[in-house]
């Protein structure tokens, strides 16, 4: 369905339950949703689930949701961090789950989880202490490990622009993780730099087709 | 009365949800699109790539880099995307699609497709992307007329045909009635001419 | 490695060896390498397995090709069009293989060969007889049928542009299977109607990065 | 004479062939790039999405939507591209880049690596792309010190530490040598001021 343009980012986040499995978009600062995760903090919803390249940063953003007790697990690839202090402690206090995937198959299992496909084999972390537990299988005299898709209730991106029916571009490597969040989950909230009218990007350079996204706002 | 292809044509497009994503198969569905409302806003998808696509390009319009899944010229609107094939069955694959309106051999109660393979064992087999786009939008729609040119169903218990697909398909648009299909069997929505007893007869099915 | 700007297409095809697997862009004309298809004609290569689309339409590109007796196997979504005459001709006197694999899927194990994926659940086919004797799996109440990567020797792909280290970018549908196919193969060769300076390609909207070219030909 | 690590940073930087694709991972192997001369046009990647990545951003040049995979502020090179999460480490696991340098905990004669987590019981595991760049390049490149700073080898028998990948480095570049790793076992390229059977002893294995 059609994008909605919201007129603040507490309307963009609006509606998001308890529970919920969130993905939130950005490497470091780059990309990062910052105005959108803020709003989630004054909308409430608990209990959540996210997912995430990183896992806060000082004591704002993901950080400052960690800190509020309103995450109940992070799925990401790298928490550990020069200023990852909040989320070290509530992981150290056993407040706090941790699932640690590396970095191409978290993306990996999310553009599953957008693409339809129920699982893949994967060659990454074959015979380490991320693979234990998980099925294997050796193909064409290579071993693969089993992964299952990733998706999402909600996804929060940050993007460069929009045009008005949600069709958006990036900048640089903000790029990141957005492209692939907004095919895996039910509803895709985008905070943009800019909105502008249907026809002014161009169709061979749109990065995420409108299809994709539900919200879209200005922050 | 029965519906004439235009009027079915007609009656699937207002069924169309305003703002919606569609892929318009080859063939009869195609002349759903001549029946889209601007105020609909419904942006047309075809999987060799592209969201946003125009009606059939004519004269200097033609490019030979558009083209439709037919392989026809079309044209580009404002707000348009291009994606690989990758992405563009990523797509369908994944239910980002609202809606896939697709022609038939058969379907069966259960929303079961035939429309890929006439099982004749000359045949050359050519599936294309049917089956993909069979799986993977969240309503899949068929345009067909409910009796083949020998009278026999199309719409049956069980698909005689090679299948296209499993329990994919929501609701048949026929020329003599709309009809609801899917795990819990049959129902007529709506008939054109004829009550659901004459159907049931017509169809040898309970209605 | 870096890709080489071949004087034309003749040099853009040397060396392709018999038995080859080659991957073949295009979807009907929109994006066909006709002229790297004309070249690997008189190049000699036999034996060959194609990964296209189509098999060939009228008497030119894949269906020259074919006439030639060159062809030992086709792996395609959609052989039969009204001008498919020679693939026709060939496959009923048994003188061609075919393996038909739904559209989507044929691109979805091209990706898998390009980005290291050892296999992937698929839901397309299920119950279908392109499904027949392949292994199924439910995975969380829906099944899923097993398919595997799907890799070229050579690809020959028709895009719009290059710059001279290889980045490329394609016009409207004929994009289609050149950036899968660009991902899938050893040896890379592609065809483009112009070759810009470095630097002049948007880096935002490269569709294919260099990394995957070997050979570009103006054609 | 024992390698500098500025001496080893070249040293890498030289065995890297021209028009390569490499991928330089963070901490020491950063240093390999500025030893990377205009004639090799060797692209670097970085897997947060980019192929074409110049030097740190001093200044004015700081775009905070453009940073390296350690986060740090980088510039664009002509000819750059750029591509999402999915793509990027679809093209390490593809094994396109030709060449990947990583520092390492351990390197097992055979060519396993152990370079993500020490296993300290109370360490929080991160793993960030380790993993996707141990298993994806054509060649595994690692540059670390031969012994660590108690005097213990770093190329081992079997590692000790949780693995990163399984046999999947080619070569390691340390202070005192160059030592091919991998199902033949370990062999000596070049060493710096010792001898094969120096070495051999320091390290506990037949060299």
């Amino acid at each position: 369905m059609s994008a909605v343009l919201c007129d603040d980012v507490d309307e963009a986040v609006a509606g998001i339950q308890d529970g919920s499995t969130v993905l939130v978009s950005g490497f470091g600062m780059a990309g990062m949703p910052v105005d959108l995760i803020d709003a989630l903090i004054r909308q409430g919803a608990r209990d959540l689930t996210v997912v995430s390249n990183n896992a806060g940063n000082g004591d704002t953003g993901l950080a400052a949701l960690l800190a509020e007790g309103r995450v109940r697990k992070v799925i990401c690839s790298f928490p550990r961090q020069s200023d990852s202090w909040v989320f070290d402690r509530l992981y150290r206090e056993g407040r706090v789950e941790l699932e640690v995937v590396p970095q191409g198959t978290l993306a990996e299992r999310m553009r599953a989880a957008g693409a339809g496909i129920g699982a893949f084999y994967c060659p990454t972390g074959v015979g380490t202490p991320l693979a234990e537990g998980k099925e294997t299988r050796e193909i064409d005299g290579r071993t693969y490990v089993l992964e299952l898709p990733l998706a999402g209730d909600v996804a929060l991106i940050g993007a460069h622009r929009a045009d008005r029916i949600g069709n958006l571009v990036y900048r640089r490597t903000a790029r990141n993780f957005g492209p692939v969040m907004a095919t895996a989950a039910t509803t895709v909230v985008v905070q943009v730099r800019e909105v502008v009218e249907v026809g002014a990007l161009d169709p061979e350079a749109v990065v995420t087709p409108s299809i994709y996204v539900d919200r879209v706002v200005v922050a | 009365m029965s519906l004439s292809k235009d009027e079915l044509a007609a009656r699937v497009a207002a069924d169309i949800a305003p703002g919606s994503y569609v892929n318009l198969g080859i063939g009869q569905p195609t002349a759903v699109a001549d029946h889209l409302t601007r105020e609909q806003g419904v942006v047309l998808h075809t999987e060799n790539g592209m969201l946003g696509m125009g009606p059939l390009a004519h004269g200097a319009e033609i490019d030979p880099d558009l083209t439709n899944a037919g392989k026809q010229p079309v044209t580009e609107l404002p707000g348009a995307a291009y994606f690989h094939h990758a992405d563009s069955f990523a797509m369908m694959r994944g239910g980002h699609l609202d809606v896939c309106v697709l022609g038939a051999f058969q379907v069966s109660v259960r929303g079961d497709l035939a429309n890929w393979h006439t099982g004749a064992p000359d045949a050359i087999p050519a599936v294309g992307g049917a089956m993909d786009l069979a799986i993977g939008a969240k309503q899949v729609f068929v345009m067909m007329t409910l009796l083949a040119k020998d009278g026999t169903p199309k719409l049956v218990r069980e698909c005689t045909y090679p299948l296209t697909g499993l329990g994919c398909v929501t609701r048949v648009y026929s020329d003599l009635a709309v009809i609801d299909v899917g795990p819990g069997g049959a129902s007529v929505v709506e008939a054109f001419g004829v009550d659901s007893e004459e159907l049931g007869a017509l169809l040898h099915l309970d209605l």
